[in-house]
């Protein structure tokens, strides 16, 4: 079966230390094409007890997901993240990169700083910047390491993202009010509609 | 921000509790005890409309101002401590109810119906996000479902100095090291100068055969050394400077930099 | 291909962080009869970049033998030789061999470990034995890959004193420096800048 540069790809993967872009495995292979050898190695393993997985373009090995209950270790059970947390993780992953005030005005409460530190803390959600707006907010976004803990080979995995898209549920509520009130009730003026949005 | 009077909460979430609180529990009866299972009002208020059992975009609005009210009340009766922004919650949802009470045309702006709407809407988001949450939580997770290498070999980048030197340097070196280790001996070489002394003589007496000015180079001793002719210039200057300051001579400068003149006094 | 059980053989070596024995693999998955699991992966993974091998009884996945060297990539990089350094080596290619106590009493400051060091690891230098002195000190010698690198035939090609001095090498600073002087000053007569390069 495998060329020789399909096992090398094999080789360095299973040797990684942390998941490998395209690019890194080719960097040590003399810049070699590995794309072909990616997809044909993911291929091969699919069936198997481990599997090729990528995720936000990187790329490893992982024990397959229906071989769970074998190797779940019991006394290491992952801490529990809060529910606060899980809250505010989901928020930042589906409508990154956002700021504290935004994940706030959806929570409905403040988010404390502790919140933030926890998952930041576990790798999962990083500073990306500020919001150039009044204030300059910090606003924040996850991780590679988001994608790989949570199975995902990108943010387009998220599970219901497309839904809760096409749902305009991942929109401002401003936003989807002026939608939905114009739509609601024809005879409204459109002006009315917006001084609502502007009240302060 | 707080348009819609929602963002009222001011109890920050139990943050770095990874056991937070215990899910809110079903049965009715079990409701007045939990005041604290939620975090905050919009999030009792999002409990109580899933227990209404129909899609949030078909909520009862009014229905769930009564559940809430009623519930707060009989959380007050029980004189258990409500937290400030459950009772703001509670006033404000009171005031949206007698509004949406009201013959439309007294009605205030913004109507009733577009608060109603508002604080759907939010009810929807936060559900959504809530589903998220546990959606994504229930995940093949790395390292609870499915496992990395347990004992990778790593992948190591070995940096090798290549290093560098060239055939001059090394030659060089050798020299610097040779220089180096040559005895060191001191010697003070033995130069032509002029004193000042012999200067102030020899000005002296060169004055006294005229009253002519005379300029400061005819001083020096001619055709010899350059090394001495150095010395000895700055020696007359210096002795013609000492003749002046006795009053025994007197000096003339034409411009900046020009020749130095001088001659006796008579 | 494979059946569960094998499928989660694998799994479990894959992810143990040590090496696991049947008997302890057994035990993970419930007393089964590994054995035949393990030689069908061994049969599976040995043509390919990752390969199950058996060491006293305990079993591992690793890298092919053939593609270790994918795993320890060496990255060169120039480095100037320092000063000290070039000494060094000078001392020892006009000296050899020489011991360090020789070097450093040539060179008037004590050389640090580190230099001789980089001088071995660049492959000018080599021990050659010890003296046959008090202390038995080592002594060291330049190599072939020296007079390559430096364009010699050998040692006999260095220059000797004598043309060192002819090229001026030997120069003392201050005799150095006054005949550049002079010869920036042309009222200085021809005799006196020859007299000067003459006095000791």
């Amino acid at each position: 079966m495998s060329d020789d540069l399909t096992r090398a790809v094999e080789a360095l993967l299973f040797a990684a230390e942390e998941p490998m872009s395209a690019e890194e495995i080719a960097a040590h292979l003399e810049g070699a094409d590995v794309r072909a050898a990616l997809d044909e190695l993911q291929a091969l393993y699919r069936p198997r007890g481990v599997v090729l997985v990528e995720r936000g373009k990187r790329w490893q090995f992982q024990t397959a997901p229906d071989l769970a209950h074998l190797l779940r270790r019991e006394r290491e059970q992952a801490r529990r993240l809060s529910r606060a947390a899980t809250e505010v993780l989901a928020i930042i992953a589906y409508h990154e990169p956002v700021s504290r005030a935004e994940i706030e005005s959806i929570r409905g409460v403040q988010t404390s700083a502790g919140t933030l530190d926890v998952l930041m803390e576990a790798g999962w959600v990083r500073p990306a910047g500020r919001r150039e707006v009044p204030g300059r907010p910090v606003i924040y976004a996850t991780t590679p390491d988001f994608l790989s803990h949570f199975g995902l080979t990108s943010r387009r995995d998220l599970p219901g993202i497309d839904e809760l898209k096409a749902a305009g549920l991942l929109d401002k509520v401003d936003d989807a009010f002026e939608a939905a009130f114009a739509r609601d009730d024809p005879t409204e003026s459109a002006e009315e509609v917006a001084s609502d949005g502007e009240r302060p | 921000m707080s348009d819609d009077g929602l963002m009222l909460g001011t109890a920050p979430d139990a943050a770095g509790e990874w056991d937070g609180p215990a899910a809110a529990p079903t049965g009715e009866g079990a409701l007045y005890l939990e005041l604290d299972g939620w975090e905050g009002p919009l999030d009792l208020l999002l409990d109580l409309a899933r227990r209404q059992k129909v899609d949030l975009k078909a909520i009862s609005i009014l229905a769930l101002v009564d559940q809430y009210i009623a519930y707060i009340e009989r959380a007050e009766a029980l004189k258990l401590e409500i937290a400030a922004d459950y009772l703001v919650m509670a006033a404000w949802l009171a005031y949206l109810k007698s509004a949406m009470l009201l013959p439309k045309d007294e009605q205030e702006d913004p109507s009733p119906e577009e608060l109603a709407l508002r604080l759907q809407l939010r009810l929807e988001r936060l559900g959504a996000m809530r589903d998220a949450a546990a959606r994504l939580m229930a995940r093949d997770r790395l390292g609870r479902d499915v496992f990395p290498r347990g004992a990778p070999e790593g992948i190591r980048v070995i940096r090798k100095s290549r290093w560098d030197c060239d055939y001059f340097a090394l030659v060089q070196a050798y020299g610097t090291i040779q220089r180096r280790n040559e005895p060191v001996v001191h010697m003070v070489r033995e130069r032509p100068v002029m004193t000042l002394d012999s200067a102030i003589e020899r000005v002296s007496s060169m004055l006294g055969v005229t009253l002519n000015w005379l300029e400061l180079r005819d001083f020096l001793p001619r055709h010899s050394d350059p090394r001495l002719r150095k010395s000895a210039l700055a020696s007359s200057f210096v002795a013609a400077l000492e003749l002046a300051r006795l009053g025994k001579a007197e000096l003339r400068q034409e411009d900046v930099f020009g020749p130095l003149h001088l001659r006796r006094v008579a």
